[in-house]
């Protein structure tokens, strides 16, 4: 089954992220397809090049990254969220790529889910 | 790029359940249902709980200095996004009716809209 | 065919449970993620209405977010099934769509 | 980037749209589209004037679909269509007309 994911809230404030990861470690492992994974709201900040969370905390970046390196994930950070926030192609992190929200439309038309995380 | 041919029709619903300027999501929500437009799909919008107060009539957040969206909702005519509901009791908790509405809708009750979320092949609910 | 709600608010805070609950339909699956597992807790005001929700819906919560915030997987409310991220997976390939009451 | 207009500074994004929208006015206007290499003409200020009635009125910049639809409502189907309107704006009814009209970026960028 093909998933699309949904991260609306920033790395650090709030668990949306962790569940989110969570969920696509775990539905990869099952060996579903994780079609892409979407960053909206604050959620671009997930793919932010410059955070340094301390080194006896989780890197949610990091762990990001790593789905992308393994399992070839798409991550998609909205353009249009990502210039108010200040997450530009210039911090953006490896890993992640920068695109439109019609990237959010094209994983609801062609996944068979979404699922959403956020507040 | 405006049109996204897919040749997939699938029912769509942006559920807005959060008031405007207090947090961004009515606003971004707002965004994501202008560019959904593009992709000919069957777009619906529904207005529960404080997402209601997003189409209140009468908004003017110019002395908070913020941009005034509200009349965007009635754009979205323009874009063929015409399936708009909100929840008759969430109307009347509030204290309002039909007429502090900015834009033109279908007034259902809470078990319609249930039913009607039920039949959506995805919903994006903020 | 049914739907996977998804709720993620402690009900004393937020009332995205009761919306969850006034629009789903019988025989749903709801899942308690995040803070919304507290309601799933024996004990507490909101027991009596989970255990009723139970009876409509099939009602879930997650066991890592429950043992994260002291809840014992064996004192649930009765009709709640504890599920992993597997079973999270499980519910939403299972049902037609997700909704996140977010 | 930025614009040179009564001798003001105007200034402007990487791709020419005003970063304070409240600093247009028409000799802006000539001046941006100038940079574009479009002399204006009467039919590209009725585009120009329409978009800024319909910002005004919505608060957004239309799709150049919802663009050519309501032009086509409003001035009939020989000036809302594509041809006419990409023989006056070549780069894009949306995209250019929106930066001389000095608005916004339109949204409906997929």
């Amino acid at each position: 089954m093909k998933f699309g994911i949904l991260v609306n809230e920033g790395p650090y404030n709030h668990q949306a992220s962790d569940s989110a990861y969570q969920f696509t470690k775990a539905a990869l492992e099952m060996g579903h397809e994780i079609f892409r994974v979407f960053f909206y709201y604050d959620g671009v900040n997930n793919a932010t090049s410059l955070g340094q969370p301390p080194s006896d905390d989780r890197n949610v970046t990091r762990n990001w990254q790593k789905l992308a390196e393994d399992h070839k994930v798409d991550l998609v950070v909205c353009v249009a969220a990502g210039l108010r926030r200040g997450i530009t192609e210039g911090n953006l992190a490896p890993g992640f790529r920068i695109s439109g929200l019609g990237q959010l439309i094209e994983a609801g038309i062609q996944a068979d889910r979404v699922v959403a995380f956020g507040d | 790029m405006d049109e996204m041919e897919s040749g997939i029709v699938k029912k769509f619903m942006f559920v807005n359940r959060k008031a405007p300027h207090g947090t961004v999501y009515a606003l971004e929500v707002l965004e994501m249902v202008l560019i959904s437009a593009a992709f000919d799909q069957d777009v619906h919008l529904a207005f529960i709980d404080d997402g209601i107060y997003q189409i209140k009539k009468g908004q003017a957040p110019a002395e908070i200095g913020c941009k005034n969206f509200s009349p965007t909702y009635r754009a979205l005519e323009g874009y063929d996004i015409e399936k708009l509901y909100v929840e008759a009791e969430g109307l009347a908790e509030r204290g309002l009716t039909e007429d502090d509405l900015l834009v033109p809708v279908e007034v259902v009750s809470r078990a319609e809209m249930g039913r009607l979320m039920a039949e959506m092949d995805v919903v994006l609910t903020a | 065919m049914s739907m996977l709600h998804t709720v993620n608010k402690s009900p004393f805070e937020r009332n995205n449970l009761d919306s969850c609950l006034g629009h789903a339909q019988p025989g749903d699956a709801i899942l308690l993620i995040e803070d919304a597992v507290y309601a799933a807790m024996a004990g507490t005001a909101m027991a009596g209405k989970i255990a009723d929700a139970a009876k409509t819906f099939r009602v879930h919560v997650l066991g890592p977010d429950l043992k994260a915030r002291g809840g014992d997987p064996a004192k649930v409310v009765a009709g709640v099934t504890v599920v992993d991220y597997t079973g999270f997976v499980d519910l939403a390939a299972r049902n037609k769509a997700v909704n996140a009451w977010l | 980037m930025a614009y040179t207009s009564n001798g003001a500074t105007i200034e402007a994004d990487e791709e020419g749209y005003l970063i304070n929208i409240t600093e247009w006015d028409e000799g802006l206007a000539d001046q941006i589209a100038k940079d574009e290499g479009i002399t204006m003409s009467p039919e590209h200020w009725e585009v120009v004037n329409f978009l800024r009635e319909y910002y005004s009125e919505y608060q957004i910049a239309p799709a150049v679909r919802v663009l050519t639809k309501a032009i086509a409502k409003k001035m009939g189907p020989d000036k809302g269509n594509n041809k006419y309107l990409y023989e006056l704006f070549p780069y894009g009814p949306g995209k250019q007309a929106c930066k001389i009209a000095g608005l916004p970026k339109p949204t409906g960028c997929v």
